[in-house]
């Protein structure tokens, strides 16, 4: 129905499609996975129509296309979510999702706002959210927005009577355990409407959902399964080259924290947003905080950053009390913080790897004073080798790296900066199975340097598996705190109790 | 299983802070800021001087305002975009310049009455399509391509004009200033007229809505398979348009033309559109937000020439009201970056 | 030796002021058969510089220039750079005090001004006449640091002196500009109302901006306006009654003498360090307009073009500039 | 090694993008010499670089601010003002006029920063409010006129006028200016510090820069650079006045941008002004030399100006252009 014939694209000279041949059938779910940077990305893009393959061809119900930007992809029926939103933040939820295809809604030269609106709350109705339509998005929540782009690439029902193609990259990253549910079972009702293309690096998931499964490496397809055909495992050997540890979250390393106190808040209370929290984080401590959106939890991990000012209650650094008012004075503290929006907040995109690692501490790079190039760029390709960042060099810029080794890259800035304390917020999202282990194996070494950690985390097992301790929180306060240690972790259920 | 617990709940709590906030929203909403600024300001010049609240003297206002409201209605388009226009002089003195050579004036024989008027309005329209046209397809900051068509639009004005100023003698559109509707002169009407129409625009039509949608995000937007260079385009377009009207007004207000009849309109008119809480980076703010501006900037020079300041500081106190008018209005809560 | 070039330096193009500078400038390089570059400052005191410098530079300094500087600061470097060259120039209008012709012989020729506490004070008391000697005026001054502006001014000071039952109601700055003007003269209505019998302007594009002003109020003939440099649009109101005078330097003749005066110093027609001061440094004669003498005006300045006698070099001068 | 692994850099740092700006000068001035021959003498190369100089000073200084993603509207008032107070102070207190005007420009720059940064106003509108406010200062200062340095302050600044070695004094201070703001923009904190804000003001922050000291600073080193710049036009011009550098804000952003400084920041730099400043001369003088019809001067101008941006700009590095 949708097929890929030796597609290749590069950018700048690389390859990130090295003659990608694929077949999405009719009424089928095709899984596709692979690391990061593997080329997944690329080749839906390529599909939507908003990249241009420098060679091969695409063919649709057997007719080669060419797409020349989104709205040619759309004529024809594909529709895409894409990994990184693509909503607007400064329109409303039902201007988004008719964006680009108002004409429906236009009756003398004006648009009818109201059945635009009204049509909105039909398309969400029917993926079964409750979400206003009126509101302006920024004010939506990570997941509600996931939702609001499934909607909006479904619209495209309403116009094209040919069957449809919805390319969902990495949906589910962000969404929750029951709202992946309502995805999926969507996905299976439209199924007779459409084919769809789905992106994740939770294999588990792949295989539920999917009909077959592509494994992309290196921009390349390497295999093709039935998803009935195949294990978790076996595909998770056949994407990364080895095989799944057992012990994932390497609770082998896991060594008791030192005596000295790092973080030490006491009755930490900030406006509205939380209150009453006593957190104490020692050298080489990991400590988890599990809650739920809204729990406060991300208002704490914020205020030890720096980003917020607490107003209740006291905080002390390496034993010394302090009132953070900018970001800048926890980093003079040796606290380092990683972002969940790591293309806002972490890394200035435009800038080389060798920018981006030394800009907390431009110490390690200066002479009298003054930057020098050529130990800024050694260090760069240092942490490039020691990391195993993806890159050819320490010049590219961050914006053209995978999302893991963007990841990378920011650890290698708080590496350097020598950051004490490192706030870890959602450090995983987006990054595929090997990356990840690569990223735990570090937050273990971090930890038997005595570095103290704060995280958050997409699942709860990462939380629990990784930490010494989980605190819980509920409502701006802490409802449960759980010991962590190897052999003696916490059950899940037990601390969603005190999450809901 | 891994399970998923960021959204498990989002209810009970974060509604009932959402409620709180709502409600903390309401009382600080910063996006009515401006409209409070300019009751204040009404307020303030009438204690210190009545006279300011004679229907007269409120007539003479809207006078003022119809030019730099006409202007910045199509300003306020392109910085929606999250572009700038530095052209403003040079489409309006072009309009200007076309008008009164082709209607009755005393250089030239021409008499073309209205048609003058399309002309002038067309060849300002033109100029902005060409713009956006240089804009998209060499791919240069709209800064640049504006800067450039500023100094080409006003050497093409002085070289028609030869850099005299011809008189406007054309009976019918001198009444654009002249003759009155409703205790209003006609060019007030207008200037409304144009106001309605960018409401329209910016509000009921897709047009308006893709400037909004470029401004918060010209590649989402694009993704959304919006056509971001025809939207550019025509926004340039549309704010030479409102040019082109805001020039032959000018022409009919001063009953004539000279090539510099715009200088000094540029930066008058960005400021209204910036105190009137449109965001320089785009996506926020809009024409309703342009007409608050633009009076708050007009009623604050007529009330300095009330209060008889001397010219001597005027300029210096109308830079401190301006910095005190956006930093009192702007809604910083939703403008996280300022640039 | 190569015929020597022409130059005009001038604010810009875009004032009818120093438009009609450019045609006498013309008229008189079409009477002497040689070639005339025009260089506009834009405003921009550097680049009016500039150029100059580059036109020296490609003509090896076989030029005459004749200079309306665009402030006063311009005059020095412009003159030290035409003598380094040789070239012969003429300033007009604005100059330091302290920069005097015959410290640069003999390239420095001339410097003319119009006395613009004169014209100020001429104006002035012709409107105070026609309102009848008694009530309130509103005045629009030019570009506050701008010297003409504010020998205007004292002008107007000096006859509103003379005259106690006039009184100033404000004076404000337009800038020369006739929009600023228009929209200020709003306002002062506003804060005046009917005690604005008469409104000075120290230029003419201020004033005709005041005059639509008062037109769109339906004052237009009722408040007399006056004004400075005898445009197209002034004389035309002189004669229709809605301004009640304005004087002129009479640009086309300064556009012409001041290349005349710097041609003959070059032809070695006379000798620039024997001349009397009052040759050197001298204030032209101004030309007033009023209702007495405008349909002449009209006939022989606006409806064709001026005759002047290029020849008579010194025939304008009505004594040396005081300091 | 070192160099060589320069050399490598600078090679894929895409260094044909880089060099495009100064192949643009050296074509222009081979159009202008062809056009009318007798352009390429030294006399007028040397005539090119000073009346460059005061232009390139002014855009210097802004690009710092452009860098960071803002815009300085108040240096052509903070030039004024320095070339008024200059003037004033000469006769009195003798060179020592000079660290004051331009201690001036530092103040006011610092004001301009502080009320965008503190304020929260747009820069855009925070230095078009602090210029008016500047140049109403300027007025009173000057009390509302033009101040000629007479004779004996001349003497104090007759070494801006003259020259060394042959070269004149103006054209070296420039460079010196350039180099040292050249360095400053890529061999300190504070200029990597203005490009990260510049590219990333959110990911700048969380790194833990001080986004608005940094951006203090660019207004600061932007006010001043101003106010040098008013020194010298006051110098050359012997005079002081509140309206001395009008019209030069314009050409001077015209400078950094035809330059290839990324208008919305955190791209570009000093050398590349310095090379956008000497094509906005050259097209100038260029024009006067070919003798363009004055009333095409500024359409010539306008034309030049979008193509030569059209040809600098690095569009690989710019996320939108907007
Ligand atoms: N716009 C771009 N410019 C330059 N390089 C790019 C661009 N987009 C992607 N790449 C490169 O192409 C390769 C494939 O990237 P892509 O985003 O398709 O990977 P992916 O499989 O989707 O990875 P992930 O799992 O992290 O989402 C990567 O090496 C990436 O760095
Ligand atoms: N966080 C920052 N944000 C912005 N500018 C900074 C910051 N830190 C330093 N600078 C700039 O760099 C210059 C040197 O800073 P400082 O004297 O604090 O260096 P230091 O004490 O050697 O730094 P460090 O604490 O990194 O060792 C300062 O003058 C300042 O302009
Ligand atoms: O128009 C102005 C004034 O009227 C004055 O005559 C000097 O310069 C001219 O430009
Ligand atoms: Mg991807
Ligand atoms: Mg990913």
């Amino acid at each position: 129905m949708l097929s890929a014939h030796s597609i290749t694209k590069s950018f700048a000279g690389v390859p990130a499609l090295k003659g990608v041949s694929l077949e999405i059938r009719p009424n089928e779910v095709v899984g596709l996975i692979g690391e990061n940077g593997a080329g997944k990305s690329t080749l839906m893009r390529v599909f939507a129509g908003t990249h241009q393959p420098d060679g091969g061809t695409l063919t649709r119900d057997g007719q080669p296309v060419r797409l020349r930007n989104a709205r040619d992809g759309a004529a024809n029926g594909i529709g895409m979510v894409f990994q990184e939103q693509s909503l607007l933040l400064n329109l409303s939820v039902a201007e988004n999702i008719y964006l680009g295809q108002e004409s429906q809604f236009v009756r003398f030269g004006l648009v009818d706002w109201k059945a635009m609106r009204c049509a909105a709350r039909r398309q969400l109705d029917k993926i079964g959210v409750d979400i206003d339509v009126t509101a302006r998005t920024s004010e939506l929540t990570f997941a509600a927005r996931q939702m609001v782009e499934l909607a909006k690439a479904l619209t495209l029902e309403e116009t094209i009577a040919r069957p449809l193609v919805i390319l969902l990259d990495e949906p589910t990253s962000v969404l929750s355990g029951s709202d992946i549910e309502i995805l999926f079972n969507r996905v299976r009702s439209l199924k007779s409407r459409a084919s769809f293309v789905f992106v994740s690096h939770r294999l588990d998931e792949v295989l539920r959902i999917s009909d077959r499964v592509y494994t992309m490496k290196d921009g390349e397809v390497v295999a093709e399964h039935r998803a009935s055909d195949i294990s978790g495992p076996e595909l998770h050997k056949i994407m990364v080259g080895r095989g799944l540890h057992t012990a994932y979250y390497k609770e082998d390393r896991q060594l008791p924290p030192r005596d000295e106190v790092l973080v030490d808040a006491t009755d930490l209370g900030a406006g509205d947003t939380f209150s009453h929290v006593d957190l104490k984080i020692h050298a080489g401590e990991i400590v988890g905080i599990a809650g739920v959106v809204g729990s406060g939890r991300e208002e704490v991990t914020r205020t030890i950053g720096g980003f917020m000012s607490h107003t209740e209650g006291s905080l002390k650094i390496m034993g010394e009390a302090v009132h953070f008012r900018s970001p800048e004075q926890a980093v003079r503290r040796s606290i380092g913080y990683i972002p969940r929006e790591r293309r806002l907040e972490g890394l200035v995109m435009f800038l080389s790897i060798a920018e981006n690692i030394s800009l907390a501490d431009l110490s390690a790079v200066t002479k009298n004073g003054l930057i020098n190039y050529h130990a800024e760029r050694a260090l760069a390709t240092d942490w490039i080798s020691r990391l195993h960042i993806k890159a050819p060099g320490p010049d590219i810029a961050c914006r053209k790296l995978s999302g893991g080794n963007q990841q990378k890259v920011v650890l290698a800035r708080w590496m350097t900066a020598g950051s004490r304390i490192l706030i870890l917020d959602h450090p995983t999202r987006g990054l595929d199975v090997g990356a990840k282990e690569e990223v735990y194996e570090l937050v273990r070494e971090l930890s038997r340097q005595g570095v103290a950690i704060l995280l958050i985390s997409d699942t709860l097992e990462e939380t629990i598996g990784l930490s010494h301790r989980v605190i819980v929180m509920r409502d701006g306060a802490v409802t449960a705190r759980f010991d962590a240690a190897p052999g003696n972790k916490p059950d899940q259920v037990d601390v969603v109790r005190a999450m809901v | 299983m891994t399970a998923n617990i960021d959204n498990l709940k989002a209810g009970g709590a974060s509604e009932r802070r959402s409620a709180l906030l709502g409600l903390a929203r309401r009382l600080t909403n910063k996006r009515a800021a401006p409209l409070f600024v300019l009751i204040a300001l009404c307020v303030l010049i009438t204690i210190a001087n009545p006279s300011f609240i004679e229907p007269r003297n409120l007539v003479r206002i809207a006078n003022s305002a119809a030019v730099p409201l006409t202007l910045a209605m199509g300003l306020t388009f392109i910085i929606l975009l999250g572009s700038i226009d530095l052209s403003v002089e040079g489409s309006l003195s072009v309009a200007a310049m076309v008008v009164v050579l082709l209607a009755a004036n005393d250089a030239n024989t021409n008499q073309f009455g209205w048609l003058a008027v399309f002309a002038a309005i067309a060849a300002s329209t033109v100029m902005g399509l060409a713009t956006g046209l240089i804009q998209t397809m060499l791919r240069i900051p709209s800064f640049m391509a504006t800067l450039g068509v500023w100094f080409i639009g006003l050497g093409i004005s002085v070289y028609m004009l030869g850099g005299s100023a011809v008189r406007l003698m054309d009976p019918s559109i001198r009444n654009l200033a002249l003759a009155r509707f409703a205790g209003l002169p006609l060019g007030v009407w207008v200037a409304l007229g144009a106001f309605a129409f960018a409401c329209t625009i910016q509000y009921h039509t897709r047009l308006g809505r893709y400037i909004m949608a470029i401004g918060g995000g010209e590649d989402l937007a694009e993704l959304s398979g919006v056509n971001v260079r025809r939207v550019r385009i025509l926004a340039f377009g549309l704010a030479g348009f409102f040019f082109g009207m805001a020039g032959v007004l000018s022409a009919a207000q001063l009953g004539r033309s000279d090539a510099v009849i715009a200088d000094g309109r540029l930066f008058a008119a960005v400021t209204a559109v910036v105190v009137g809480g449109t965001a320089l980076t785009g996506g926020e703010g809009g024409v309703v937000n342009t007409l608050i501006g633009v009076l708050i900037v007009t009623i604050l020079g007529n009330g300095m020439i009330l209060l008889g300041v001397s010219p001597y500081v005027q300029q210096t106190a109308q830079g401190l009201m301006i910095i005190a008018a956006v930093a009192l209005s702007l809604d910083r809560i939703r403008l996280q970056i300022v640039k | 030796a190569d015929k020597p070039t022409l130059v005009t330096s001038i604010r810009s193009l875009s004032n009818p002021y120093h438009a009609v500078w450019k045609s006498g400038a013309e008229a008189f390089a079409k009477s002497v058969g040689l070639d005339h570059v025009t260089l506009v400052s834009e405003g921009n005191s550097e680049k009016g510089i500039a150029d100059i410098k580059a036109l020296l530079a490609k003509t090896g300094g076989n030029m005459v220039l004749n200079s309306d500087p665009n402030d006063t600061p311009d005059a020095r470097p412009i003159v030290e750079a035409c003598a380094k060259a040789g070239a012969y120039v003429v300033t007009q209008w604005n100059k330091p005090a302290d920069l005097h012709p015959r410290d640069f012989n003999p390239y420095y020729v001339s410097h003319i001004e119009f006395d613009g506490t004169v014209s100020g004070k001429l104006i002035a008391e012709i409107l105070f006449k026609s309102i009848g000697g008694s009530g309130g005026i509103v005045a629009l001054g030019g570009q506050i640091s701008n010297t003409a502006a504010i020998e205007r001014k004292q002008g107007l000071e000096a006859a509103l002196a003379a005259n106690p039952d006039i009184k100033l109601l404000d004076f404000q700055v337009a800038n020369w500009k006739s929009s600023e003007a228009y929209d200020l003269t709003g306002n002062l209505l506003t804060r005046f109302g009917d005690q604005v019998k008469g409104i000075w302007a120290a230029n003419d594009d201020m004033g005709t901006g005041a005059l639509e002003a008062l037109r769109a109020e339906g004052l237009a003939g009722k408040v007399p306006v006056v004004g400075v440099d005898g445009i197209k649009a002034a004389v035309d109101a002189v004669r229709n009654g809605e301004f009640a005078a304005t004087v002129t330097s009479d640009p086309f003749w300064q556009g012409g003498m001041g290349l005349s005066i710097a041609l003959q110093a070059l032809e070695k027609k006379f000798d620039p360090t024997t001349q009397p001061p009052d040759h050197r440094e001298f204030y032209g004669k101004a030309v007033l307009i009023s209702k007495d003498n405008v349909e002449e005006y009209y006939k022989t300045n606006i409806e064709s073009q001026p005759t002047v006698d290029w020849n008579d070099l010194w025939g304008r001068v009505t004594g040396p500039i005081r300091s | 090694m070192k160099t060589y692994s320069d050399i490598r850099s600078f090679m894929s740092a895409g260094w044909l993008q880089g060099a495009i700006p100064p192949i643009l000068l050296v074509v222009l001035i081979l159009i202008i010499e062809i056009a009318a021959p007798g352009f390429l003498s030294g006399e007028t190369l040397m005539l090119l670089l000073s009346n460059t100089a005061v232009l390139f000073i002014l855009a210097a200084g802004v690009t710092f601010v452009i860098l960071i993603g803002g815009i300085d509207l108040s240096i052509q008032a903070v030039a004024s003002l320095a070339s008024v107070i200059l003037a004033q102070l000469l006769p009195r207190i003798g060179l020592w006029a000079f660290p004051v005007a331009i201690l001036s420009g530092l103040v006011f720059g610092i004001l301009s920063g502080y009320v965008h940064v503190r304020l929260k106003v747009p820069s855009f509108v925070a230095t078009l409010a602090t210029g008016g406010v500047v140049a109403g200062i300027a007025l009173w200062i000057a009390d509302g006129r033009a101040i000629t340095i007479e004779e004996g302050g001349r003497a104090n600044t007759a070494w801006i006028n003259g020259t060394v070695a042959g070269i004149p004094a103006v054209v070296l201070i420039a460079t010196l200016i350039g180099l040292v703001a050249f360095f400053a923009m890529r061999y300190t904190r504070f200029g990597r510090y203005s490009l990260a804000v510049g590219a990333g003001e959110p990911a700048a922050l969380a790194a833990g820069i001080n986004v608005p000291r940094t951006k203090i600073t660019a207004f600061a080193v932007s006010g001043m650079l101003a106010a040098i710049a008013g020194t010298i036009l006051a110098a050359r011009l012997s005079s002081g006045s509140p309206n001395l550098a009008n019209q030069l804000l314009l050409p001077a952003i015209a400078a950094v941008i035809v330059g290839g400084t990324a208008i919305t920041g955190g791209l570009g730099g000093v050398a590349r002004t310095a090379v956008g400043a000497l094509i906005i001369s050259i097209v100038r003088i260029g024009m006067t030399f070919v003798g363009i019809n004055i009333f095409a001067e500024n359409v010539v101008f306008g034309s030049v100006l979008i193509l030569a941006v059209a040809i600098t700009i690095d569009r690989s590095k710019i996320a939108i252009i907007k």
